[in-house]
């Protein structure tokens, strides 16, 4: 692909229109997927294993058949037999066989809330009642609830034929689906030249992507054979290539219509309901609706993994690091497949590490199966070396954020796991943040009432997808254009996509009207996720605008009754460049286009690279009550290199949103386990995520250092923001209290009592 | 959930009459904030759920020479949007004020809150504190109970079926009087306290002693607990932090908590010496202005 | 006093943004329910039908509540006020919703409906609200996407 | 030539090398050549037409988006990762 030079000045880009779905979010008439109301459609409701492992016996599902209104029953037993085989959606491998067991259970629950059947009935609450009269007997088996306790020998096993890997060996009878290492230099005579070398152990816990919108997925089978779908998810085509293997219907037959989406992070990339409600729809011929409660989110959607991390590193009195090793176990959850691989990858990614090796470990225990959030991996692993990284920094006396610049990667350095960085903007955004008047104001370091506080910095990195992205661009008459995307919109990206069509077509970004389309009507799309959407659907929607101007300019041709090489298009105006007389502008162009061949619409397509990676570093306050362990965050700061900003109040949002998710789980966001492995705070009211009264406000510094694979620059900015935070506010806490947290969240109590410890009055 | 009928009398008898024709399969819908989640949870089915807003005993706030009258459905803002009663009970406006959010304020009622009998709840220790009584009423008539003796397990009150609480009554706090509420929460708002401390204490004339006090523990017990000896402690000293100390220890040595989701044993018996120092020390100005 | 069996639904009759409504309900409906599925109001929106989130915050005879947490019998006789009937006409938009647009203070959106309906009540009792109040107050309202600033800001904007 | 960098998962395969240079104008071309020295490491890394389903060549630094059609340089590098797709 050729990289397309810059333009000097934009007129569009980096300017802050309205986004072009606003209007009807705010005034209620957006439509997401749980208010999709059809002809005829009934309600539908899962019934659910109380059990995190257990074999099931016998289900009966008499009652529930004959209860008032119920219109179809299903179990396992209705659900077609996927096969075991690996297909890829998006990026992401899926086991379809996993995938299909994982929506509905048939011989064995392997996490509490595992589906065991479902019931579609007149209303919602006949379905959830008729639901509840479904018995099923179960044989309890043991859990297996921590990736110490699946990994012992002898432990229950998740799935007795699950074949695992040990560094590319088979391996049987195992709950390790996968360990793998990168290995680079000789760590040992890395540590040998190493004045200090800290090694730590962290532990955390599951935490939910927490997005306020429960799932939900409404399905049509209908009587010529093909399905209906509309649903919430991050990808119309992801859903489309999971459910038609699933269901054994060609991918042809379904068409699957994203509504809008409130929130997914990654974790509305998996389906869970879409088969079940086509198969509820089938036997009862109609539509079938089905909308998750919250303890089901919770409980059976996929958060991100918990688990055990080792960070052993050594830097020489210069303050290079020369050393550092990681272990991760990370959760898989029910089924292979937990984000170690990304983990690995981003775990030492901020620094020029010479000697180092990484091992990742893929652990099945019986808990949900985890999905994407936001960096998948990452943040857990940049929590643990970002907390090495600062009791080095003490160690040495060196400024943390200079320590950082000092070790940190840039362009052609190679990393831990073999690739060698191009253009990136880690020592650009780590300037930044050090020239934050934030961190050039001296911290108080008293509260009232005898609060102490405390400063944090820490890194982060990710590496922002590219993948494929098709755009089609309609221009009507009066000269504003449609733009037609497959993209599903979940922060902002019909704006920051329709604004570089119109960068191009030198139109206002309010004369670009984008849509979002189903799967029949636009090419294939991945998902909105992976920071990739403003960086690849907008560089598809860059091209379809450029074809777009070269249908226009052979129109221009045709008018003039010269040649298209003969025309060049500036500043919404086309001309000739033989006859100066000869002007045309965009709009009275597109008036003209009956008489000059036709309708105009062009497409653009792409499989983009990737943008090198984002890098961001965060700057936090805390204040902390000594009496309680309390932690409230005062001031934060964060810088992050996003290549170029397309509409800058929602790149600043995926900054601050980004943060205080981090912060969420920083400080009080958990999965607390019962010792049976059912989660006991599956509410809002005790997940504990942050309400606007535990944060201040949130700086985001934006920093552009352009991606050179992007027309405009663009490297993608989600998923950066939340890798930072968990690693900054421990750090600050060390700062405030001088106590060390080495497991997440640093809960108030946890708090309190590393400070008795420390003390000398522990408990 | 299961399918329940919307009941909505307008005197206490009809009211009454209502709960009685349904034993527990009916329960009295005041804000709705505690019933209406713990059906759809399945915790218990109902066939009817009996509004008792249309009462108007219920919904009545009355401050007279005795004290305060707060019907059992009057909801939370109206308590603390009322200047002369916050002005009086100010410990009592500590509570009302930081159940849920504004929306929750809007329904939930202190009445409400204490028929719940979570032990958690934010409503029931400053009710104690303030020498609450609870009246109530049921098919054999009325009665007045102590409000620290109202609760007697997680969910359970001493209500016998077809009778509901009908207002909580409140004695008009002598002069020298003082009493504040605090929880701890890891969040700011719309969470469960991890433990609440309710504490009142009245001073002589002189101001020099404390002539009587009560300190109240929520979630560290099956039931909110009056920690009698933590509060008799204070009689006739000095108030001051030495004395407040001990009677944080006293306090904590009466909490009987669990480990749970919310706090293990240790972290809760620490937040009760803190929050019982922390109260009384509010209280005492309180007292004292 | 209404007897009805709990499997018979019940006529509501209520003031949904300034327009009377005779909506069919069943007894144990809730509000939200009832907006959503027989109003056609689905602005509102269920997050967590617990109280918990605040998407289905509306306005109840002037005071803001989730309406998950409130029976659609209890609206009898009563005004409600959702994100629907924010807007003073067809046409004009309220400051808040301007300001919401113009702060991107949406990201998904989902949460935004409740946001504007309980900022809305704030500022029309409290017009000059400071930060820390309008953080106490928005305390109801869950947003997971924005960290809040850009909706603190916005409901500044919005007081001029 | 190109240097093909096996994962320590593979070496087995490779006789434990680690980096096996070898020409290709193309990552088949190179692979082929790979296969022609250590014919099992193909399984691993090619179904087919195409690079294994959960496994990404990253040519330079950049994943490929042509998958065994992508074209090298002489110096280039190539890895096989797991791909990375996010949230």
């Amino acid at each position: 692909m050729t990289i397309i030079e810059q333009p000097k000045e934009y007129k569009v880009i980096g300017t802050r229109p309205i986004r072009h779905d606003g209007l009807d979010k705010v005034i209620g008439k957006a439509q997401y997927g749980a208010d999709l109301k059809l002809p005829g459609m009934i309600w539908g409701a899962l019934t659910r294993s109380p059990y995190a492992h257990a074999r099931i016996k016998r289900i009966d599902t008499s009652k529930a058949e004959q209860a008032p209104g119920v219109m179809a029953v299903i179990t396992g037993a209705d659900m077609p037999v996927a096969e075991a085989i690996e297909i890829e959606t998006g990026e992401e491998v899926t086991n379809l066989a996993h995938a299909s067991d994982k929506l509905m259970a048939r011989d064995k629950v392997v996490y509490k809330g595992h589906p065991v059947a479902a019931v579609a009935a007149a209303d919602q609450n006949a379905a959830i009642e008729a639901a509840r009269l479904i018995e099923v007997e179960y044989e309890v088996l043991q859990p297996v609830l921590t990736v110490d306790e699946a990994m012992a020998s002898g432990a229950p096993l998740v799935h007795e034929d699950y074949a695992g890997k040990d560094l590319g060996e088979e391996t049987r009878n195992t709950n390790v689906a996968d360990h793998f290492r990168h290995e680079t230099g000789d760590t040992a005579a890395g540590f040998a030249q190493a004045a200090v070398v800290v090694e730590r152990e962290f532990e955390l816990t599951m935490v939910h992507q927490g997005y306020i919108e429960p799932h939900n997925a409404t399905a049509l089978w209908k009587s010529d054979g093909k399905i209906e779908i509309w649903t919430s998810t991050q990808g119309a085509f992801g859903v489309r290539s999971s459910v038609a293997p699933i269901l054994r219907v060609p991918e042809t037959d379904i068409r699957v219509t994203p509504l809008e989406i409130g929130g997914g992070f990654g974790g509305k990339i998996p389906i869970y309901l879409e088969p079940v409600c086509a198969v509820l729809s089938k036997k009862a011929g109609r539509p079938v609706k089905v909308v998750m409660d919250r303890k089901s989110v919770f409980e059976a959607t996929g958060p991100t993994p918990g688990g055990r991390i080792r960070v052993k590193m050594g830097a020489n009195d210069k303050g290079d690091i020369t050393a550092a090793e990681v272990d991760l176990y990370y959760e898989a959850g029910a089924y292979p497949g937990s984000p170690v691989g990304a983990g690995a990858m981003c775990a030492l990614a901020c620094y020029r590490v010479a000697n180092a090796r990484v091992d990742g470990y893929d652990i099945l225990v019986n808990k949900p199966k985890t999905a994407a959030y936001r960096a998948p991996g990452a943040t857990q692993a940049a929590y643990a070396v970002e907390s090495v990284v600062d009791e080095i920094c003490q160690a040495l006396g060196m400024d943390p954020l200079d320590f950082r610049l000092h070790n940190a990667t840039r362009e052609g350095d190679r990393r831990a796991d073999g690739p060698v960085y191009p253009r990136i903007g880690n020592l650009e955004q780590l300037q930044a943040l050090k020239d934050s008047e934030h961190y050039r104001t001296p911290l108080e370091r008293e509260g009232a009432d005898g609060r102490l506080r405390g400063r944090g910095v820490a890194n982060g990195f990710w590496f922002n997808g590219g993948m494929q992205s098709c755009v089609t661009i309609n221009v009507n008459s009066d000269g504003e254009v449609g733009l037609v995307e497959g993209s599903v919109d979940i922060g902002g990206t019909r704006a920051s996509i329709a604004m570089q069509a119109a960068e191009v077509l030198g139109l206002r970004a309010e004369e670009v009207h984008p849509v979002v389309v189903d799967t029949d009507s636009v090419g294939y799309t991945d998902m909105t996720g992976g920071s990739r959407t403003t960086n690849a659907t907008g560089y598809a929607a860059y091209l379809a605008a450029q074809n777009v101007i070269a249908g226009m300019k052979e129109r221009a041709a045709i008018l003039w009754e010269s040649n298209a090489d003969d025309v060049e298009f500036e500043d919404g105006v086309f001309s000739s460049k033989h006859d100066s007389e000869l002007k045309v502008t965009f709009k009275e162009l597109a008036a003209k286009l009956t008489e000059t061949g036709g309708p105009l619409a062009a497409s653009g397509s792409i499989r983009q690279r990737g943008s090198g990676g984002g890098f961001g570093s965060h700057l936090v306050d805390v204040e902390i009550d000594p009496e309680t362990g309390k932690v409230d965050v005062i001031r934060y700061t964060a810088a992050q290199d996003v290549g170029k900003a397309i509409h800058p109040s929602y790149v600043e949002g995926q900054i601050q949103g980004g943060a205080t998710q981090g912060i969420g789980w920083a400080l009080n966001e958990e999965y607390f386990w019962s010792d049976q492995g059912v989660m006991e705070n599956s509410t809002f009211l005790d997940y504990r995520m942050p309400t606007a009264l535990d944060l201040p406000m949130i700086d985001a510094i934006i920093v552009e250092v352009p991606n050179p694979t992007h027309p405009f620059g663009v490297r993608g900015v989600g998923e950066t923001p939340i890798v930072a935070p968990v690693g900054a506010v421990a750090n600050a806490i060390h700062d405030a209290v001088g106590v060390r947290l080495t497991q997440a969240p640093m809960k108030p109590q946890r708090v309190l009592a590393a400070i008795k410890e420390k003390n000398g009055n522990g408990a | 959930m299961h399918p329940f009928q919307y009941l909505a009398p307008t005197s206490v008898a009809e009211a009454v009459d209502a709960l009685a024709r349904y034993g527990d399969r009916a329960r009295a819908l005041a804000g709705g904030t505690d019933i209406l989640v713990q059906t759809r949870t399945g915790r218990f089915d109902l066939d009817a759920v009996v509004d008792v807003k249309r009462v108007p005993e219920l919904t009545a706030l009355t401050l007279g020479e005795d004290g305060l009258s707060i019907g059992a459905a009057v909801p939370c803002y109206r308590v603390y949007e009322d200047a002369e009663v916050a002005g009086l009970y100010p410990g009592l406006i500590d509570a009302a004020s930081l159940i849920g959010g504004i929306q929750i304020q809007s329904r939930a009622s202190l009445g409400g809150n204490l028929c719940n009998a979570s032990p958690s709840a934010d409503g029931i220790c400053p009710l104690i504190v303030h020498y609450g009584q609870a009246h109530s009423a049921g098919p054999d008539g009325r009665r007045s109970t102590p409000v620290e003796e109202f609760c007697v397990a997680p969910g359970r009150t001493i209500l016998e079926p077809g009778e509901f609480l009908v207002s909580i009554e409140l004695p008009r706090p002598p002069a020298g009087f003082g009493g504040a509420y605090q929880r701890f929460i890891p969040r700011n708002e719309m969470d469960i306290a991890v433990v609440g401390v309710g504490s009142s204490l009245t001073l002589n004339a002189a101001g020099d002693r404390v002539e009587s006090a009560r300190v109240a523990l929520a979630a560290v017990g099956p039931t909110p607990i009056l920690a009698h000896a933590a509060g008799d402690s204070l009689v006739g000293k000095t108030p001051g932090i030495d004395a407040f100390r001990e009677a944080g220890e006293l306090a904590a040595d009466a909490a009987r908590p669990i480990s749970d989701m919310r706090g293990d044993v240790n972290f809760r018996k620490e937040l009760v010496r803190v929050l019982t120092r922390r109260t009384l020390t509010t209280a005492l100005e309180r007292a004292q202005s | 006093m209404t007897t009805a069996p709990a499997s018979q639904k019940i006529i509501l009759n209520t003031t949904v943004n300034g327009q009377e409504h005779q909506l069919l309900v069943a007894p144990y409906h809730s509000l939200l329910e009832a907006l959503r599925e027989a109003a056609g109001l689905t602005g509102v929106k269920e997050g967590c039908n617990d109280g918990n989130c605040g998407a289905c915050t509306v306005s109840l005879d002037g005071r803001i509540v989730d309406s998950c947490l409130v029976l659609a019998a209890e609206a009898e006789g009563r005004q409600v006020q959702t994100v629907e009937g924010i807007a003073p006409d067809g046409q004009t938009l309220h400051p808040l919703q301007q300001a919401f647009l113009e702060e991107a203070a949406l990201q998904c959106g989902i949460c935004t409906p409740g946001f504007l309906v309980a900022a809305k009540a704030l500022l029309d009792r409290e017009p000059d609200a400071d930060e820390d109040r309008i953080r106490l107050w928005l305390a109801g309202n869950l947003c997971r996407c924005t960290g809040y600033d850009k909706i603190i800001r916005a409901v500044q904007k919005a007081q001029g | 030539m190109p240097t093909l960098f096996i994962p320590i998962h593979m070496r087995r395969f490779t006789g434990g090398a680690e980096r096996v240079e070898v020409e290709g104008a193309t990552l088949r071309h190179a692979l082929n050549q790979l296969a022609e020295r250590h014919p099992a490491v193909m399984d691993e890394i090619v179904q087919g037409d195409r690079i294994r389903p959960g496994l990404a060549a990253v040519v330079d630094g950049e994943q490929t988006v042509e998958g065994l059609r992508a074209p090298l340089k002489p110096a280039s590098e190539v890895h096989f990762l797991r791909p990375i797709s996010g949230g």
